[in-house]
């Protein structure tokens, strides 16, 4: 869950989810900071409205894990 | 001071002394008690509480006479048979107390119901005779049942507030039914240059509990929604920030350790409606596994 | 269960589910494509709404955690 | 949970939520009043509507459902 | 609520719940401390378990979120 | 949900789930083959038993409906 | 909440929720790192399980709906 927490500090604190913060956010908690994965995550997040996507209830959020 | 016996003015000077050396004066109504538990109760306050009858004058005269101030007010709370209680118990604790220790007593023709006097629909101990009779003139639905008298329904037979009459009464005592509260009535303390009345003397504890639990509940909701982090607040908002990544990642299907089972099964299992959809509409559509 | 996400992957990329596009990606995914099978399944979906049907998922899956 | 309590009971009383006030709260109370903390409280509670805070429901929020 | 509040302050404070406390902490608060409220207050505080009465909310809220 | 959808597709048709699978998939459906992405895809499934995945949150997700 | 998602990004990656670390996060993330909150987080982290705490959520969530 590393990209999404540093996706949403990056998010709470009205910066720029890009390639460059993410991977400082991570590097800076000492994780490994995965090119391909940074990437993606920003990929899939590009066509998502953050505010929505966090306050919608997900489908298997509600399965117990 | 005009002429009074000797034992009249010792009287007053006890009274006054026990003023004097007592925090708090209390003024009880003892009506209605009878002797022997006035005894027990008097035994259990022992410790803790002195309760003195007298006559009203020599109260009047004993509480007028005390330098401490504002205690004559208690003068107007005499009521009944009335009797001092001398404590150092904070007053509510007092008040407290003695509503503990009130047990429950037979209705009196002419008492005033404290509360809804209801008699229980069910059996009762009564071989069919008469008593069936009385029992349906005072009210009571009653019927003969498998060689008993049984009361057919729950019924209000004295409202709250209202006198009970000689008939109900005495059928109260014979349905053992005791409606009636019998204790020390304290109605009203004096404390430190108040007197506090029995109205306000009542503590509710539910209630009490129940401002205790808002006030943590408001002061975790203040703490949570201003994101003020204490021990009580930080396991809340640790959750909230959970649930939202989970929701991000899940919303936008993003693969983490703990989406990725999620977010599979969630595509299977469109899948598989989709699936249901189609083979609704013609079952040669889909294949062996996904037909019904 | 090829078929259906053959016709998924197709919707999510809007693309045609049509026969040459089905047979197209199941042969990408090293999957025997069955021509009649894959008739079939575009002449049932005409009359399903894909995400409809996905969306009703979501509600049951929501419901029961 | 102290600090809360203390800003509770002055928002109550009226009073100003200021360092001074809530630290004289605090002392009163024998609780040990952390300067940085209550400065931390005071900007928290800046932009914040009391009365609407401790009413919202902080836990209910975690529910996704 | 100003007399709950301090109540809660003193015992999350690990003080003393007694009319001296109460009283001087609603003054810091420059709250009107009523010696009678004060009085109640206690004598009703002193059969309840504040710790088990929060415990309960706790778990209320919990449970139904 | 493409890329979920074509590893799903691969899987069910038995086939490898690399990068050039995927791709190949993507392309077939006219889908954008984002290199990073489909990486992070792969990286995420490598120690995966699907079918164990699916069929426990399945379980879990039906079992109280 | 930056603080909270810092702190649980270091959680994640293994790292000490200290002040330091907690800064490092919260500046690499452009977000303004008060010490005074970081102190407090991190005292009000030490009686806390993170693992358990984001555990409930995930059984209150199971619960309700």
């Amino acid at each position: 869950m590393e990209y999404i927490y540093a996706a949403m500090l990056l998010h709470t604190a009205n910066q720029d989810i890009n390639e460059e913060n993410v991977k400082k956010v991570l590097e800076a908690a000492g994780s490994e900071a995965d090119e391909a994965r940074i990437k993606a995550l920003i990929a899939a997040l590009e066509d998502v409205d953050i505010e929505e996507a966090i306050a919608k209830t997900a489908v298997a959020a509600a399965a117990p894990a | 001071m005009p002429h009074v016996a000797s034992w009249k003015k010792e009287e007053v000077e006890s009274l006054k002394e026990l003023i004097e050396s007592h925090d708090v004066v209390g003024m009880a109504n003892l009506s209605d008690i009878p002797a022997p538990q006035l005894q027990k109760m008097r035994r259990s306050l022992k410790d803790s509480a002195v309760v003195k009858m007298s006559r009203k004058t020599l109260m009047s005269l004993a509480l007028s006479e005390s330098k401490k101030e504002n205690i004559a007010d208690l003068e107007g709370h005499m009521e009944g048979q009335p009797a001092m209680i001398f404590t150092d118990m904070n007053p509510f604790k007092l008040y407290k107390i003695l509503e503990a220790s009130k047990t429950d007593a037979p209705a009196k023709a002419g008492s005033i119901a404290p509360a809804d006097i209801v008699v229980p629909k069910g059996d009762t101990a009564f071989k069919p005779g008469p008593i069936l009779g009385e029992l349906q003139k005072v009210g009571i639905p009653a019927k003969i049942d498998k060689g008993k008298i049984v009361i057919t329904n729950d019924k209000t037979i004295v409202a709250e507030g209202e006198t009970i009459s000689k008939e109900i009464a005495s059928m109260l005592t014979r349905l053992e039914i005791f409606p009636m509260e019998v204790g020390i009535d304290l109605v009203a303390a004096y404390e430190d240059q108040t007197v506090y009345t029995s109205d306000v003397l009542t503590i509710d504890e539910e209630k009490t509990i129940a401002d205790v639990q808002k006030a943590f509940t408001q002061a975790l909701n203040l703490s949570v929604n201003a994101v003020i982090f204490n021990k009580e607040s930080v396991p809340v908002l640790l959750q909230n920030a959970n649930t939202k990544a989970m929701n991000l990642a899940l919303n936008a299907d993003v693969l983490t350790s703990k989406t990725r089972d999620m977010i599979l099964a969630k595509a299977y299992s469109q899948m598989l409606a989709v699936a249901s959809e189609v083979s609704g509409k013609d079952a040669d559509a889909v294949d062996d596994e996904l037909r019904e």
